[in-house]
């Protein structure tokens, strides 16, 4: 029995069935191991939002008399550190809840900042053709293919590393790949009929790229976006590991694995825990893209790099 | 004769394309005149790439012509005024031939029908759900429909609400480029009939692009024939389907198989590839394939000629000198 | 093909010329080479002295313009650290080592990157597939320098099959070879298997079937043959990828290369070898990218139309 | 193989082969083909015979005479060693031309070089130096002796590619970034000073710690400095430990406390003020952090340096109640913001480790410390041009080659280096460089250690060693305090 | 015609019993095509009509077993050609089957040749199978070429598919299914994306090759006009299934079921002016959704309650069948 002034209060009960059979729909589409990405993808966000809330112990504060200890179920270690503690004696499980926040945080900014810019440059690109295309794609090739660990350097040695740093860097690494793809859809949307019949109706330029184009081109930008994740997460650890990644003490994981990689052998722990939580997490993530892109656009499907 | 409400003078269109590592030019529409009368419809007919839909986007002005010009109740596109601007993108719409590229797939599809509608002034949201509703119902949909989404259409059914949007903002001229060739036969039928009801309930004026002489034949009342981006014939409908004048309409009447398997065989049936337009035959277009070509053909350009059926052919063979 | 290369060499000037500026705006805008070459007890006139020899008194356009006439006349300058030696001369000592890493690790990823990719194409959702995709994803998931490490722990520390580090005989080359080409085995993997299923569901495979031809010439030529397209895109970012790796790999496995004598240039503020590093990768660049555009031409029949 | 001792360093730095062409750091490799004036004696810190058999100083310190050894002949049949390769050697290092980090000091100091003999060196300076001997001119600098013949016969370009001294081994081979191959001397037979029993001695560059520690492991490598984290991993694996002693001084610096200069002078930090700067020192667990971070290889540092004279002077100790006594006292009751800029040098990889630590423990004490790593040429550049004055920075000290030049170099406004003067601590020290008693100078310097340890001119938090891992292959090597390394002493295990 | 002399008293060349394709095993999976009965006889051009998504395609790949795998799996009935059942042979037998015996001319011909191979080198390849032919690879190459006419065959060799105009590929497709003198040959639309003019040639040449090689003929379209002039027999499907099928001149004289009546009707001719056409309502049902007994029962203008049930097979001459409670034919006998 639905309460009529809830259903009011809640807007058409049909739809909102109607959206949740689609979720529901789409969940029963994909296989397990999707279903498991999900899940733990799922389990990520949320312990990067929660974070502070669930952490055991301050990721900051750390004691040199408890450093390094092993995790708990390691000859030695105590359920005080279940996941064993770091160089300074701070706690691994609280580190990897708070890195889960700093990694969220670099990837959801890169993305940002990467999307919104390739986007711009590949759909005007796209839409206006010509000039303004050969110009914008030259400058695409070049930051696509242009060795840009070298710029990451230069700027980390400048300006030391800074989160400012990590995310301009990684953008600047990124940006280019939502420009080409933005542009090769929009190139395709372009010639989509319906766009001849939005200017026949009188749509300016800009109003039917935001009307027609964005929202066309978006899903395989989403796509894109998702597969990014785990490149934006295993960049910041290569660029944590020359020394210009994501500042101490602030945990990032990849910085825990580049800081712990000199104690694979005494303290495996330390390099190894973060190191298999960057791997599920950009695995679930790469798994969840690929579906998408089977979903979205197939022709997407292991173009990402 | 009334006044033409769209005509098109000296109409050409080069396009620049790379070709075999040389920048060429390619002539897809030449020198091609045209006049259409309020009410009436203009069929053009002509084989893949003669330059149909070129000349379907000039006349819509979403290509502009590298030569000749596009009139509107007279008036050149740079002598409007933006309020006849505005009035020409209302009086003038299309319906193209792919109904699956035509409707934006994340558009509802009273959104799309009112698209056209957006940009007139002074139109409230009741105002447009109400004529949504009502050109919905004149392509036969319901106006429920309106809330759904293009996928959840088959592709006939999307060229209804392609249809539906094209009359949305009361148009004098339908542009319908090859309408119907996408659509599965039981299915043409009904659009066909939707077009020719429409027209005669609004008295709407049509160019009505095809390449195929028999809808071709059903709709329009003048028709064009192209051929490597110029007109070779034109005359009445009636006449061109039953008594061409030129042997490259021949030919084509010729191809399009009656469903008859005693039919006779045609006497002049088609012969030879199309040439590129790239690299177009000297004098007559069509005298590469023409059964009947003489020498002047490789040389000389017909003019158009009064043809017998009372129209107008480009052939050596009507010349006065000839046709005797 | 020569319009081509024409074309790819202008612009390519071109892209130097803004990377050789970007590169050498950046290298200045904060530590000199100066601070690090004084000794301990310098005082002010030592260094304006230093500052002097060095010509880093002089106005940015001039120096940078005395570099880029110097560079023509193909002097790269000299090291500001190491006794003066000539940039390039350095940069040149290095690019062996990094050309032959590459090189194999090219050839190891395009080998099994093209021969795991069709296998899972061909046997879709068996568990060679998900084999194939497993090792796909968890090269595209792990930072190369993690995975060197655990590579040499276990290699070279544990089973003593390999040697841990170094240059010169053809063992040094596997671990390093290896880390570095993971990533891009992993990418050429899933390329090919995704182009390898699209182009086995095309017509004209159904049209080579129709022939009577083999599975294996089905697969292996016609198939493979389109496939190898987007790998060929690919290449492009590939040396990209390995210059970004090249940096991570020669300081984990002590391997004398370009990416670590740029990434050392840095730190130690050397302006003209970082210049000249840069300026020589980015050649490398380009030079690549025009070996992929003509190797696309000779895979590719459509693009040779295109002039 | 067993002929073949494998050292793998962190860098090469530059990779350039004459004592001038660049830092000391290459002394590591160089110093099994150069030789030294003289030798330092880990023990006493004193100057002891080298290529010079004797020496005499003139009562001022203005002037040195050095008595060469005789018979001692140069590699690649370059001949004796003569006063005149000497005379070379020095006018080479403080030529204009000179990367070596001392020459623009040494070019100060020195007023010429006189040869009256094959036999005999004058050197004349134009400052009074009481340590030429154990300083510029020993072993722990970069005086190198090389031949004169050789260069003259080569020409410069040439003979700077290929060092030729009189030191055991000769360069063999250099492959660039990657490995330099020395090979003893054929005519070693009875070196002077040496007699070493490895057939060549390899040296790696391996800048990861970690790959130098799986090299230990592998036996790829039988000497390379590790981490001290990594002793416990070399040690498992069966391996030796061989520390420099107190080769190094971990210490945060304070900026904007050249109180001379007004220029690099920054009354506005709330460590221009002594109880500030003393708090800081009492709120960090030095013993801890060297338990933990060092593994026990340091001993707590009292002042500046590691300098034998100073052992006397007594650390602050690790009192937290102290410090917060002290911030309240010099009006900052809640604390104060504070930024710690880090970075990594070799040695010092422990650096940012040890600037984490130090903040744990500042921000106990309400010192909200934000680290910023940054890298050395910045630090090194912003602290030459005086911008380095509203922030602290870690940093390490070396040990003083001569005390005086070290106390010049560090505390004297003239020095682009100096972190911390005040008019009292010049005065100090201007008079202990002149001061021609042994005796008071020795109390002097203690006094001026005293008074660095009292003004708090650092947080000064240990002398560290540098920890070596040692395979089974190496039977004796030690490493004799900073630039002692001893390679050629090396012997084979039996 | 050639069928005349060559059928013979035997068995048809080919006959499909029963055949059926679902979307996969399992039994409740939705069927592309259900229950089909056709055959072919040695020499004789079948055409098989109907409108987009009614499964013409569909039944020709599953001929040659060309489906995706998942239909493949879905394959039942039997495909009897000679003494084989097609419907289940195995890889390599399928191969021999191929191009030698059985061959296909794709619907679409801007795809079915490879694009970075050159048309001589796919020709070729084509060739090297057949192997009791005499003369040089090169001479039998230029001889495929110039029997699609071909102009300038040799040259043409060296193009890559790109370089050809849609009329001129669609012969090469033409000449190297046709290489190996196949007994069965499927045409797929070989003619919908080409122009009238073009598809006009290329189906005389069809019929040429056809009679030279004294091939039977699958031919697939959805125009009546080229049904009439190509083929003997006709099959028209609707969703999936055969819903008539005999000898052209009945089924265009005397159409029995009321959709291919329609379907008749509602093309426009060049003949005469109409004001509005014949039409059949609503559409073509998609695979998942359609109806229960006579498949076309709700788009039929003479549908009554038994039509929901699955209408019989009715013979309406000879080999003219139809399934329909009501067929036109029927009444116009009876009365
Ligand atoms: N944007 C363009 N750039 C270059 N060439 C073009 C362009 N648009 C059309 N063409 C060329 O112009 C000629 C005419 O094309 P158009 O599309 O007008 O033909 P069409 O008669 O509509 O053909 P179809 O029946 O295939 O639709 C063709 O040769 C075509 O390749
Ligand atoms: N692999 C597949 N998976 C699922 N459905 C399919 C698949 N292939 C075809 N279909 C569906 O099966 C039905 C029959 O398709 P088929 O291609 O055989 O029709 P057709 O008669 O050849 O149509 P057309 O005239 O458009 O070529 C269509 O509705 C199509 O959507
Ligand atoms: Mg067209
Ligand atoms: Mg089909």
């Amino acid at each position: 029995m639905t309460d009529p002034i809830q259903t009011n209060a809640m807007g058409t009960p049909s739809r909102l069935q109607g959206k949740f059979a689609a979720i529901a729909g789409l969940w029963g589409q994909f296989g397990w191991t999707v279903r498991l990405a999900m899940v733990l993808l799922a389990i990520f966000v949320l312990v990067a939002l929660l974070g502070p809330l669930i952490s055991p112990h301050d990721p900051l504060a750390g004691s040199l008399r408890a450093r390094l200890d092993p995790p708990a179920w390691q000859e030695g270690g105590s359920w005080t550190h279940p996941l064993g503690t770091d160089r300074l004696g701070r706690d691994i499980l609280s580190r990897l809840i708070a890195g889960a926040r700093i990694s969220l945080t670099v990837c959801a900014l890169v993305i940002a900042i990467a999307g919104a810019m390739g986007t711009a440059v590949g759909t005007l690109a796209g839409y206006f053709g010509g000039w303004t295309d050969r110009i914008f794609m030259r400058l695409v090739d070049l930051a696509l293919s242009f060795p840009v660990i070298l710029l990451a350097l230069l700027l980390g040695a400048i300006s030391g590393p800074s989160f400012t740093n990590i995310i301009i860097v990684i953008s600047l690494v990124l940006w280019s790949q939502y420009a080409r793809m933005a542009r090769g859809e929009t190139l395709k949307i372009r010639n989509e009929d319906y766009v001849d019949l939005a200017r026949t109706s009188g749509l300016s330029d800009f109003r039917i790229i935001g009307r027609h184009i964005l929202p066309n081109i978006a899903p395989s930008l989403i796509v894109i976006a998702t597969l990014q994740v785990g490149v934006v997460i295993v960049l910041e650890a290569s660029l944590s590991f020359l020394g210009v990644g994501v500042p101490p003490p602030a945990p990032s994981w990849g910085s825990m694995v580049a800081d712990g990689r000199s104690y694979i052998t005494s303290a495996w722990w330390l390099c190894m825990i973060p190191g298999l939580a960057i791997l599920l997490t950009v695995m679930s993530v790469n798994i969840v893209g690929d579906a998408l892109a089977d979903k979205i656009n197939p022709a997407l499907r292991g173009r990402n790099i | 004769m009334t006044q033409p409400i769209l005509s098109a003078r000296g109409l050409g269109r080069v396009f620049k394309v790379r070709h075999r590592g040389r920048m060429q030019d390619l002539h897809a529409v030449t020198e091609l005149d045209l006049s259409l009368e309020p009410g009436r419809t203009l069929g053009i007919v002509g084989e893949s790439g003669c330059g149909k839909t070129t000349l379907n986007r000039m006349l819509l002005l979403l290509d502009t012509p590298s030569s000749g010009e596009v009139r509107f109740r007279g008036k050149t596109f740079s002598e409007m005024s933006a309020t006849e601007r505005r009035d020409f993108r209302r009086a003038v719409q299309p319906v193209f031939q792919n109904p699956f590229s035509s409707l934006d797939p994340r558009m509802r599809v009273g959104k799309i029908i009112a698209e056209p509608l957006s940009t007139i002034p002074d139109l409230s949201k009741a105002d447009i759900a109400r004529r949504v509703a009502e050109v919905l119902e004149a392509v036969g949909l319901r106006a429920e429909d309106a809330r759904r989404f293009p996928n959840e259409f088959s592709g006939g059914q999307r060229q209804r609400i392609a249809i539906a949007r094209a009359i949305a903002s009361k148009p004098q001229i339908l542009m319908l480029d090859e309408p119907v060739s996408s659509q599965d036969i039981s299915i043409r039928a009904q659009i066909l009939n939707i077009l020719k009801d429409l027209q005669d309930e609004y008295g709407l004026g049509c160019v009505f692009i095809s390449h195929d002489l028999a809808t071709v034949r059903f709709m329009a009342h003048d028709v064009v024939v192209m051929y490597l981006g110029r007109v070779i014939e034109r005359g009445s409908a009636e006449a061109i389907c039953t008594r061409p004048g030129h042997p490259y309409t021949k030919a084509m009447l010729a191809a399009a198989l009656p469903p008859d398997p005693d039919a006779p065989e045609p006497e002049l049936p088609p012969q030879g590839e199309l040439p590129s337009p790239l690299d177009p035959p000297s004098g007559c277009p069509y005298h590469t394939r023409c059964p009947l070509s003489m020498d002047v053909c490789a040389v000389e350009r017909p003019p158009m000629l009064p043809a017998p059926h009372g129209g107008l052919a480009a052939c050596h063979l009507l010349a006065p000198e000839r046709s005797q | 093909m020569l319009k081509l290369i024409a074309t790819r060499i202008t612009e390519a000037l071109i892209a130097l010329l803004l990377m050789s500026l970007v590169i050498f705006l950046l290298s200045r805008l904060t530590g000199d080479p100066v601070a690090l070459m004084l000794g301990d007890g310098a005082t002010e006139a030592d260094r304006q002295a230093l500052i002097a020899e060095l010509g880093l008194d002089r106005s940015l356009p001039v120096q940078y313009l005395t570099f880029i006439g110097n560079a023509l006349t193909g002097d790269f300058g000299r090291s500001l650290t190491a006794s003066a030696e000539p940039s390039i001369d350095l940069v040149l000592s290095r690019l062996p080592a990094s050309l032959s890493l590459a090189g194999v690790a090219l050839v190891f990823t395009l080998v099994i990157g093209i021969v795991f990719g069709v296998f899972a194409a061909v046997m879709h959702n068996t568990p060679v597939d998900i084999a194939a995709r497993l090792v796909a994803l968890v090269g595209q998931s792990v930072p190369s320098f993690w995975l060197g490490i655990v590579l040499m722990y276990v290699f070279a520390v544990q089973l003593r099959w390999l040697p841990t580090s170094g240059y010169g005989q053809w063992e040094h080359y596997i671990l390093p070879a290896a880390t570095l080409g993971l990533f891009t085995l992993a990418a050429i993997t899933r390329l090919v298997r995704a182009s390898m299923l699209e182009a086995l569901g095309s017509e004209y495979i159904k049209l080579a079937r129709v022939k009577g031809l083999s599975e294996a010439v089905v697969v292996w030529k016609h198939a493979l043959a389109n496939s190898l397209i987007p790998v060929i895109t690919f290449m492009g970012t590939f040396f990209a990828v390995m210059i970004t790796g090249a940096v991570v790999v020669e300081t984990v496995f002590a391997w004398p290369g370009i990416g670590r004598l740029a990434y050392e240039s840095i730190l130690a503020r050397d302006f003209p070898v970082v210049q000249t590093v840069v300026l020589v990768i980015t050649a490398l660049f380009i030079l690549a990218n025009l070996l992929v555009d003509i190797l696309y031409v000779i895979v590719d029949p459509r693009m040779r139309s295109r002039g | 193989q067993a002929d073949e001792l494998v050292v793998a360093l962190s860098t090469f730095s530059e990779e350039t082969m004459t004592p001038w062409g660049g830092s000391g750091q290459r002394k590591t490799y160089l110093d099994l083909a150069y030789e030294y004036l003289t030798y330092i004696d880990p023990e006493t810190g004193e100057a002891v015979p080298g290529l010079a058999q004797s020496w005499d100083m003139s009562p001022d310190g203005r002037t040195w005479t050095f008595h060469l050894r005789e018979g001692i002949e140069f590699a690649g049949g370059y001949g004796e060693l003569t006063s005149e390769d000497v005379a070379y050697s020095i006018a080479r290092l403080i030529g204009e031309d000179s990367r070596a980090g001392p020459a623009s000091a040494m070019r100060r100091a020195i007023a010429s070089v006189q040869t009256p003999d094959e036999r005999t060196v004058v050197v004349n300076l134009n400052v009074p130096d009481f340590e030429l001997a154990k300083g510029y001119f020993g072993s722990g600098q970069q005086l190198g002796i090389v031949s004169k013949a050789y260069f003259d016969e080569l020409g410069a370009d040439e003979a700077q590619a290929r060092p030729i001294g009189t030191g055991p081994y000769v360069l063999e081979n250099v492959t660039s970034g990657s490995e330099i191959l020395m090979t003893l001397r054929e005519d070693v037979g009875d070196h002077w000073r040496v007699n070493p029993e490895f057939e060549t001695v390899s040296f790696r560059v391996v800048p990861e710690e970690s790959t130098r520690v799986a090299m230990l492991q592998t036996g790829e490598a039988d000497i390379a400095p590790i981490g001290f984290d990594s002793i416990p991993t070399v040690e498992n694996a069966g391996l030796r430990i061989v520390s420099a002693q107190a080769t190094w001084s971990p210490v945060v610096r304070f900026g904007g406390l050249i109180q001379t200069d007004p220029a690099r002078y920054n009354p506005d930090t709330p460590w221009a003020s002594r109880e500030v700067r003393q708090a800081l020192n009492y709120a960090v667990d030095k013993q801890t952090i060297i338990d933990e971070l060092f593994q026990g290889e340091a001993t707590i540092a009292a002042s500046d340096t590691p300098v034998p004279a100073w052992s006397e002077v007594e650390p602050y100790p690790y009192d937290p109640d102290m410090a917060r006594q002290l911030l309240a006292e010099a009006g900052y009751p809640d604390g104060f913001d504070i930024t710690l800029k880090t970075f990594t040098t070799a040695p010092g990889a422990e650096l940012p480790l040890m600037a984490e630590a130090v903040a744990l423990y500042w921000q106990d004490i309400g010192v909200n410390t934000t680290i910023e790593p940054v890298d050395w040429p910045s630090i090194r550049t912003a602290w030459t041009q005086g911008q380095a004055s509203d922030y602290v920075w870690t940093h390490r000290g070396f040990p003083f080659a001569s005390a005086a030049n070290g106390l010049e170099a560090g505390f004297m406004q003239d020095s682009l280096f100096a972190s911390f003067t005040s008019p009292e601590l010049e005065a100090m020290i201007q008079q202990f460089s002149s001061e021609e008693d042994a005796q008071t100078r020795s109390a002097l310097f203690t006094e001026i250690g005293q008074y660095l340890r009292d003004e708090a001119a650092g947080v000064f938090i240990a002398l560290a060693n540098e920890p070596y891992g040692v395979s089974d292959k190496v039977g004796e090597w030690d490493i004799s305090g900073a630039y002692g390394w001893n390679f050629d002493r090396a012997t084979r295990a039996q | 015609m050639v069928h005349e002399t060559s059928r013979g008293e035997g068995a048809p060349l080919l006959e499909m019993r029963d055949v059926s394709v679902q979307l996969g095993r399992q039994p409740d999976a939705p069927a592309l095509i259900e229950n089909v009965n056709l055959a072919i006889q040695a020499g004789e051009t079948v055409g098989l009509v109907g409108e987009s998504g009614s499964g013409k395609t569909t039944l020709g790949m599953a001929l040659l077993r060309l489906l995706p795998p998942l239909l493949d799996k879905g394959l039942s009935g039997e495909i009897l050609y000679q003494d084989r059942d097609i419907a289940r042979l195995g890889k390599n037998e399928l191969a021999a089957i191929r191009g030698g015996e059985i061959s296909m001319i794709l619907q679409d011909p801007m795809a079915s040749l490879n694009p970075v191979f050159s048309v001589g080198n796919q020709l070729r390849e084509a060739l090297r199978l057949h192997a009791t032919a005499s003369g040089s690879l090169e001479e039998r190459a230029v001889a495929a070429l110039e029997s699609v006419k071909i102009p300038s065959a040799q040259a043409r060799l060296a193009n890559y598919p790109h370089q050809m105009s849609g009329g001129m590929r669609q012969r090469v497709v033409g000449a190297i299914s046709l290489t190996r003198a196949p007994k069965l040959l499927i045409a797929d639309e070989p003619t919908t994306s080409l122009d009238v003019t073009i598809q006009y040639q290329f189906l005389d040449l069809l019929k040429d090759l056809q009679r030279r090689l004294g091939m039977a003929m699958l031919f697939i379209t959805h125009d009546f006009g080229v049904v009439a002039r190509m083929c003997d027999r006709v099959a028209v499907m609707y969703a999936g299934e055969i819903v008539e099928q005999g000898p052209v001149r009945d089924i265009f004289a005397r159409p029995a079921h009321w959709y291919a009546r329609a379907l008749l009707d509602s093309v426009p001719t060049l003949d005469t002016a109409l004001d509005r056409l014949p039409t059949i309502p609503g559409s073509p049902p998609t695979v998942g959704a359609r109806p229960a007994g006579c498949r076309f029962h709700p788009r039929c203008a003479n549908a009554q309650p038994q039509c929901r049930t699955a209408p019989p097979t009715v013979t309406l001459g000879a080999g003219h069948t139809a399934r329909c409670w009501f067929p036109l034919g029927a009444q116009a006998g009876a009365a």
